[in-house]
């Protein structure tokens, strides 16, 4: 879409006149700055972007930027995005979502416009509560939590966003966290570059009702050994020293020293690997398996037609097939008579 | 074709007649009475058809739960509904039988499948004798007992086919003896079996061996003493199909989104009875119209509206519960303003209720049916072929005033069918679409004088960026916006706005009767052609009485509380307990009486008549 | 306590005040208010307080949008809404007070935090000067500039607090004055703080400073001459609390279902303003109280359903786009009929409009928003503590009729509070349940003769297997039956038993006024305060006017309609745009007149008195 | 629940008086008989049995049992069910759902009342299409699939009902067939067993509008090469000769020949693996991975509290700490004052 006597944008074009009404120290501040910082990147003009929202503190994205928007209803962001892309291919369509709205009510058309892989950008900010209602368990909170609504602690079993969306069968996942703006960028463009649903779980941390929650990899002493950064063809080496890395046993992923080089057992990352389980066992890493280390960064990208393409397609096949066809042949079609 | 020619037998003269296939889900009724539809059209007379089928895919063979019914009313003269007594029923089991009987007039036609009436078959509807032996049943009736299917099965002695296949074929054999009967062409059928056959040539064969000799059995046998002969009917000139609702309303929509020049996009979920719709426009992909099938009824609204948004014509089609699921997203486009087109075809409600059957009942959820004050226009189809007129007016309105829009139709009209002329595509009136291009003054609230529409900027446009949202937002600028004063001042925008439509809509007028009188009889939707034919009925006894049909819902038309004063009284038939009525009594506090009988089923005439002779004492 | 006697200054005696604390959402305003108002409940004033926050959590720090007021009348006679206009408003920054000046009366008297009104704070609002130097401002208030934070400093200085941590506890300050300005006791609030903090001894300590710092600076320094003193209101003998509508509610469900004796659960989803429901009720679990939190609106209601099919009381909470999503469940309740409570806190409409903000939107949806003809009783609660008995009445209704029911309240009363009279649980009326046993005679749709009931028979009992479904059912059997004359009987029969419900409540009579006169101005829901106190003004002003307010909006009360004709006029204040009114109409054919402002608040007295005063011309 | 003196029940108890309404047939039909056949088994009262369905032929189930049931509305049978256990946990509840009414409008539900673990048995009934409403593509419709609603066929990848519930942390997970009625009756079995969700896909053909969607599974030739009957601690052996066996290569399932007894390579299967990505790759096979077999048997079981017993742990616990709590208490909480 790219063109060269294109407008070059600096990040300003893409900040709102609108005042940000997020919770001094959120972060969606920071989230909201790397979008705004990679958008003039991706050479497509400013007016094809779009982002749609469901509601919820992070929800309120789209007025915070200076593009097409639209904020929706709770948890149905996707649904409105998915119609936006299917009339307009042309558009950059990006889908700003919470874990209450894109899990809790909305879990469903996350489902599904993953598996049709729908040509969306979806951005799930996580920060494991409802932040807009003010604080209440959400499906990624973890067993025991109390909240408002959990004063003796949630009874549910979380779920993990990322597990969700490869057995949804997403062409694109990924994690990434607020504090980690070079990580995030990057992300994002990848995520842009990528043909297809694109699903982004962000650890966002929310101050005021679910403060620290993601301190393990944010604070200095801990971070490194709570989570491993995949990289395309590198192996699975994390730990404050690089001490440690990931390797396989039978089904499941394991943590292995790893000192000075010694890798040799070390996963190496492939996220173009056809079959999900590999991504599935990523995924699953220090969510699931409290043991191991969070996985950061991509963890499957596979091409695949988007719905879109095979809608064009289809609708290309049927014109070729009746090439010339008006109103008057279809309201004509079928036995007529004429009565004189 | 020589089949149509009678050369042995009296042919009698009728003015109309009302018509019952009824038999087990199996047994292609439907096609049958299709079929017979068809040919009955190509006669030219007038007609109205009814089909009847059970909620299951098949109930078991033989059960009162499986039974399949097909009503056609014909006629050479102008008619209004499917009929309320019959003629003649067509029996191809005791099930149907049981069923149906009951709406055979004293002295009809009664034509049955003897070989179904067994032991089994008998004690599957409870009954202990075999009512054919009734000697009441006899007097009352003319019966014909026919052993269709053993004649089917001697008409395809020989053939390869199995026992089943020729069972199956029966339906074709009274299809033939109808056509005799009522002197019908059969070459469409004859095409049409053609057509379908045409990899399948001994089935074709069989079908068409068995289709003559149920003719050639009316023909021939001294069963019948005449056969029928109804005259062309005086209909307008013009060039006529067979249509029903449903495929109206997918005509309709195809033809106002070319006339809008819009990519439209039908966001659906499969229910009854509206699914054929979206079965319809899925096959038009060359004309650009996209069909997504989403995961449920809400993610299909919020698909027509992210088009809408991108400047595609969103278009939504479900029934009664499906609406319910809509409801949030129907009202997050009347705040952010957009054109969205909502079909509703209502069925038995409430939940569940009855799926496969009729009813009027959704007007007040569709009025009223969200949080907070959401006023949105409504409009109703009054037959299966107005249905492409009043679904193109759903669409003008919706991009005109920039609003969500209900269209209403219903089971019966949906799949009743009637002879409709072909509109002239062009001179369909044009829908214009103006998208906001200009930057200089752009305000995504800032409206139009007149329609009080906002302006539709659609995403791809530069400069013109902004964000739609449920929240409240400032009158002109679409700001997010708490105030007081900016919210009274935008509800009751949103109010003029949809008010103001009557401004555009025409006058109500009488269909029958003066302009003053006794009594009007006023309607909405399907009711149209039994109010229509008691109104005539009525009339012809001297009765001083008018009828009016109404398509806006909401608003009203300009005119009407003047135009209900004319009227010492008003009546107001419904397939509901009163929800136009009370709609009526609260905007003109006139003293309006419901007719209120919610069976599924159309009114009756004679419902209609005994009414409105009670109130005209 | 020492701090409430002062032998320094004057205390003026009162009979009535209003006044507004207002700052940044980070200020703690709605805990000033709240602690204001116990203190207030105890000196024996009747009250009521409006609470009102922004809907972001915490929108910028000095911006307009996040400005959190608290508002609190009180008197000592008998009071009924929060105040119109301001005696006293406590502004803690310049956003405070750019959004809330206009409702101070001319010559009321504002206190403002001085050190707030520096440059930053200044441009956030766009002031271009400071308007406390502005003259006019000067000479229309009187103008109490206090430099509350600083004192706060100082108040604290050698503190181990952080100046962060020290700043905050300025609200303290200002709660402190006002209590010495009006003379309340300080205790609970010293007795709240010592509870809240006691693990926290620093804060604990340092907030108490600040607290009688405000309190000593209003009895030591010479800014204000007097302070006020408001007597007890004779208000009907009995043991008191001050509570809010969802505290009510809360209490209310919690008593009904023990009167009921069995099992309560709450689905609910969180929604503003209802969630503080769940909250509270998620406190009850040794009382058997069972809450979900469901992964949307629909889950909550279906497993609230679930529960009652399973002999407990099925009960969700939610606001107006909530119920958009549970309409489809509704009807299958209708259509089953299980009792279901369903607790709708209405908020600004359409879509997700004004979340924070009140209205009585949602009415039409209530009795409409669902498809096919299903009628639902209606109990709204029109004060904060009323909320008790109307939630419990429709528990009651929903076992007796088997049916589910609404229970409307909103955003005002909900979280606005007012002192209640605590009952005696022993004279709560009972809620008998009768679980059907007896195989003998048992079909699941034969009714009670008296109720129209159908038998609630509960998986677990022997012997009486049957299946529920949203399908049309048979009259007595209720097995799936697709019959018309079927259907139109159960869809009169569910008419019925809902209308008959008028026997069961109490006939509607004035409030205020007599039993005829020229006007009658009829309310529901939470307008019954500001209709009462216009109603009491205009009949002092010499006029024949009564006010009557219903709690029951489906079915009304029997003797409405003759009542409603005692009146020469008949005027109908609502929140919304006019929906009672259009009930009231269609029923009565009475040509009532509206009087709607939908600005997100509580009517105005005078709004109401001006409006009849122009009906009574 | 099961006492000594109970009546002894017979497939005849659990048969209702209604006709049967399913096309004559219909997968259904050997479903119904097979759950009726084990229901006398259970040792539980039948009174105690409850069914819940949503809308679908397949939901019309519970009107052709005499037991207790409540034939919802469409895609929302697992809230009302959930709501049936929750108010008396002594009660057995069977949730009866297709692929339309639990994956498509019901999906999120699905999802949730996995991740809580409700004590419930779903079976899902997939027939791949729309039954009810006559013949729509479903979320488990193959893509290309031609369908009334398709008629150039489908561009939505399909859904894989046992991934979707084993990344919803399903605790039992089991896939079986309407054709093979034994097996069908075991897995039933041991899903009554179960305390927790318990999860059966089972293949379903509707005979009018998806005929022979499973006969690679059914047919005599070819059922063994794409079928691999799961039984815990045995090897993964299949093929018209036991001449096949499933292998583990790194994370993907792979095929391998394993003629008389040469197995040495076959993975062992273990469902009671806390670790789900063993589970997810067998959940995958045939579906997911066409050239591989389908896994009918249990593929997951695991252990954990139900919501129900957490649900009654806190009410225990909460009772322990105010024991005497009464109606009067609670009215006359917080701050009062009397009035005289
Ligand atoms: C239909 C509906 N139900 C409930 C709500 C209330 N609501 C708004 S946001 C929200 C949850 C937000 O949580 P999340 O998506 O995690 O967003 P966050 O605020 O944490 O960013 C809820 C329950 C609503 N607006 N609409
Ligand atoms: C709210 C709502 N939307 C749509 C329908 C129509 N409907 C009934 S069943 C069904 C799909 C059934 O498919 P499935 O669950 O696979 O069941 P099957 O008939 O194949 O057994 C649909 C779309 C409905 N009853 N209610
Ligand atoms: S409540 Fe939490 S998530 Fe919401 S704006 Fe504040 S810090 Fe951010
Ligand atoms: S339509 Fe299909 S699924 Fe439904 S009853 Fe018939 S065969 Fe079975
Ligand atoms: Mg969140
Ligand atoms: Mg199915």
């Amino acid at each position: 879409m790219a063109t060269l006597e294109q407008p070059k944008y600096t990040k300003a074009d893409f900040e709102s006149a609108n005042d940000v009404r997020w919770c001094p120290g959120c972060g969606d501040y920071a989230i909201l700055s790397a979008v705004q910082s990679v958008m003039p990147t991706l050479g497509i003009p400013k007016e094809k972007f779009v982002f749609v929202s469901g509601i919820g503190c992070s929800s309120r994205f789209p007025h915070y930027m200076n593009c097409y928007g639209f904020h929706t209803i709770h948890g149905r962001a996707l649904t409105v995005a998915s119609g936006v892309k299917s009339i307009n291919p042309d558009l950059s369509v990006w889908v700003v979502t919470g874990d209450g709205d894109g899990l809790s009510i909305g879990g469903n058309h996350t489902m599904h416009a993953i598996r049709r892989n729908q040509d969306l950008k979806i951005l799930l900010f996580n920060n494991k509560i409802y932040g807009l209602t003010k604080g209440q368990y959400s499906p990624t909170s973890e067993l025991g939590k109390k909240t408002k609504s959990t004063p003796m602690g949630s009874i549910d079993n979380p779920i993990n966003p990322v597990s969700l969306a490869i057995a949804s069968g997403a062409t694109f996942v990924a994690r990434t966290i607020d504090k980690n703006v070079k990580h995030m960028m990057e992300i994002f463009k990848e995520a842009a570059a990528h043909k297809g649903t694109a699903f982004i779980e962000i650890y966002q941390n929310c101050l005021i009702f679910n403060d620290n929650a993601f301190v393990d990899y944010t604070e200095k002493e801990v971070k490194d050994d709570h989570s491993v950064y995949l990289t395309s063809g590198k192996p699975l080496v994390y730990g404050k020293e690089s001490d440690k890395a990931i390797k396989l046993n039978g089904f499941s992923a394991q943590s292995t020293g790893a000192k000075n080089g010694d890798l040799k057992n070390a996963l190496i990352h492939d996220p173009t690997v056809k079959d999900k389980a590999l991504a599935y066992v990523l995924g699953q890493m220090g969510v699931e398996n409290p043991e191991l280390p969070v996985a950061f960064g991509v963890l499957r990208k596979v091409e695949e037609p988007t719905y879109q393409d095979r809608l064009l397609d289809q609708e290309k096949q049927a014109l070729s097939k009746k090439p010339n066809a008006s109103i008057e042949d279809i309201l004509n079609a079928g036995d007529t008579w004429v009565v004189s | 074709m020589a089949v149509t020619e009678d050369k042995h037998k009296n042919i009698e003269a009728l003015e109309e007649a009302t018509i019952r296939f009824a038999g087990d889900s199996g047994d292609g009724m439907q096609l049958t009475g299709g079929q017979f539809t068809n040919a009955t059209a190509i006669v030219g007379n007038d007609l109205s058809t009814l089909p009847d089928y059970p909620a299951e895919i098949r109930a078991p063979a033989g059960s009162l739960a499986g039974v399949s019914g097909f009503q056609i009313h014909f006629s050479s003269k102008e008619i209004y509904t499917p009929g309320d007594i019959l003629d003649v029923l067509v029996a191809m089991n005791p099930a149907a039988l049981k069923a149906n009987l009951k709406d055979l007039k004293p002295g009809g036609m009664l034509i049955v499948n003897t070989n179904a009436f067994n032991e089994t078959n008998l004690k599957k509807v409870n009954y202990t004798s075999n009512p054919l032996e009734d000697a009441a049943l006899q007097s009352k009736y003319k019966v014909f007992g026919i052993e269709i299917s053993r004649l089917t099965q001697l008409a395809l002695e020989g053939s390869s086919l199995s026992a089943k296949h020729v069972d199956r074929t029966k339906n074709l054999f009274a299809l033939g003896l109808m056509c005799w009967l009522y002197t019908r062409p059969m070459e469409k059928t004859i095409e049409w079996l053609n057509q379908k056959f045409k990899d399948k040539p001994d089935i074709l064969d069989a079908n068409l061996k068995v289709l003559k000799a149920g003719y050639h059995f009316g023909e021939t046998t001294e069963v019948f003493i005449s056969s029928y002969k109804i005259d062309q009917a005086k209909i307008k000139p013009g060039k006529y199909r067979n249509i029903t609702g449903n495929e109206a309303t997918v005509l309709g929509l195809i033809a106002a989104s070319k006339k809008a020049g819009i990519t439209p996009l039908l966001g659906s979920y499969p229910i009854t009875p509206a699914s054929d719709i979206l079965h319809e426009l899925a096959k038009y992909k060359q004309f650009g119209f996209r069909t997504f099938q989403a995961e449920d009824e809400i993610a299909a609204i919020g698909v027509a509206l992210g088009a809408s948004f991108a400047g595609g014509l969103g278009i939504t089609t479900t029934s009664g519960p499906g609406v319910c699921l809509k409801s949030e997203f129907i009202n997050l486009a009347i705040k952010t303003e957009l054109p969205l087109v909502i079909c509703d075809i209502q069925r038995g409600g409430p939940s569940t209720g009855l799926p496969t059957k009729t009813e009027q009942s959704d007007l007040l959820q569709a009025m009223f049916g969200r949080n907070g004050d959401s006023p949105i226009p409504i409009v109703s189809a009054s037959t299966p072929g107005d249905c492409f007129e009043a679904v193109f007016e759903a669409v003008r309105i919706a991009i005109k005033y920039m609003t969500p829009v209900f269209f209403l139709s219903d089971g019966y009209i949906a799949n009743g069918s009637e002879p409709w002329e072909i509109p002239d595509a062009n001179k369909l009136p044009n829908i214009e679409v103006k998208f906001r291009k200009e930057k200089e003054g752009f305000s995504s609230y800032l409206r139009d004088e007149k329609t009080l529409a906002r302006p539709w900027a659609i995403p791809g446009t530069p400069g013109l960026e902004h964000v739609l949202t449920g929240i409240e937002t400032e009158v002109t600028t679409g700001k997010i916006n708490y105030d007081p004063a900016n919210h009274d001042a935008m509800v009751k925008i949103r109010a003029k706005k949809i008010e103001n439509i009557e401004n555009d809509i025409p006058d109500i007028k009488p269909v029958f009767g003066g302009e003053k009188g006794d009594l009007l009889i006023l309607g909405w939707g399907s009711t149209y052609g039994s109010i229509c034919a008691a109104t005539e009925l009525l009339i012809a006894s001297g009765h001083k009485v008018a009828n009016a049909h109404l398509r806006y819902l909401n608003p009203f038309p300009k005119n009407l509380g003047a135009f209900l004063k004319n009227y010492k009284k008003v009546l107001i038939p419904e397939i509901n307990m009163g929800q136009m009525n009370m709609l009526i009594r609260a905007k003109y506090l006139v003293d309006s009486q419901g007719l209120n009988i919610v069976a599924g089923k159309p009114l009756k005439v004679n419902s209609i008549t005994e009414a409105a002779e009670s109130l005209l004492k």
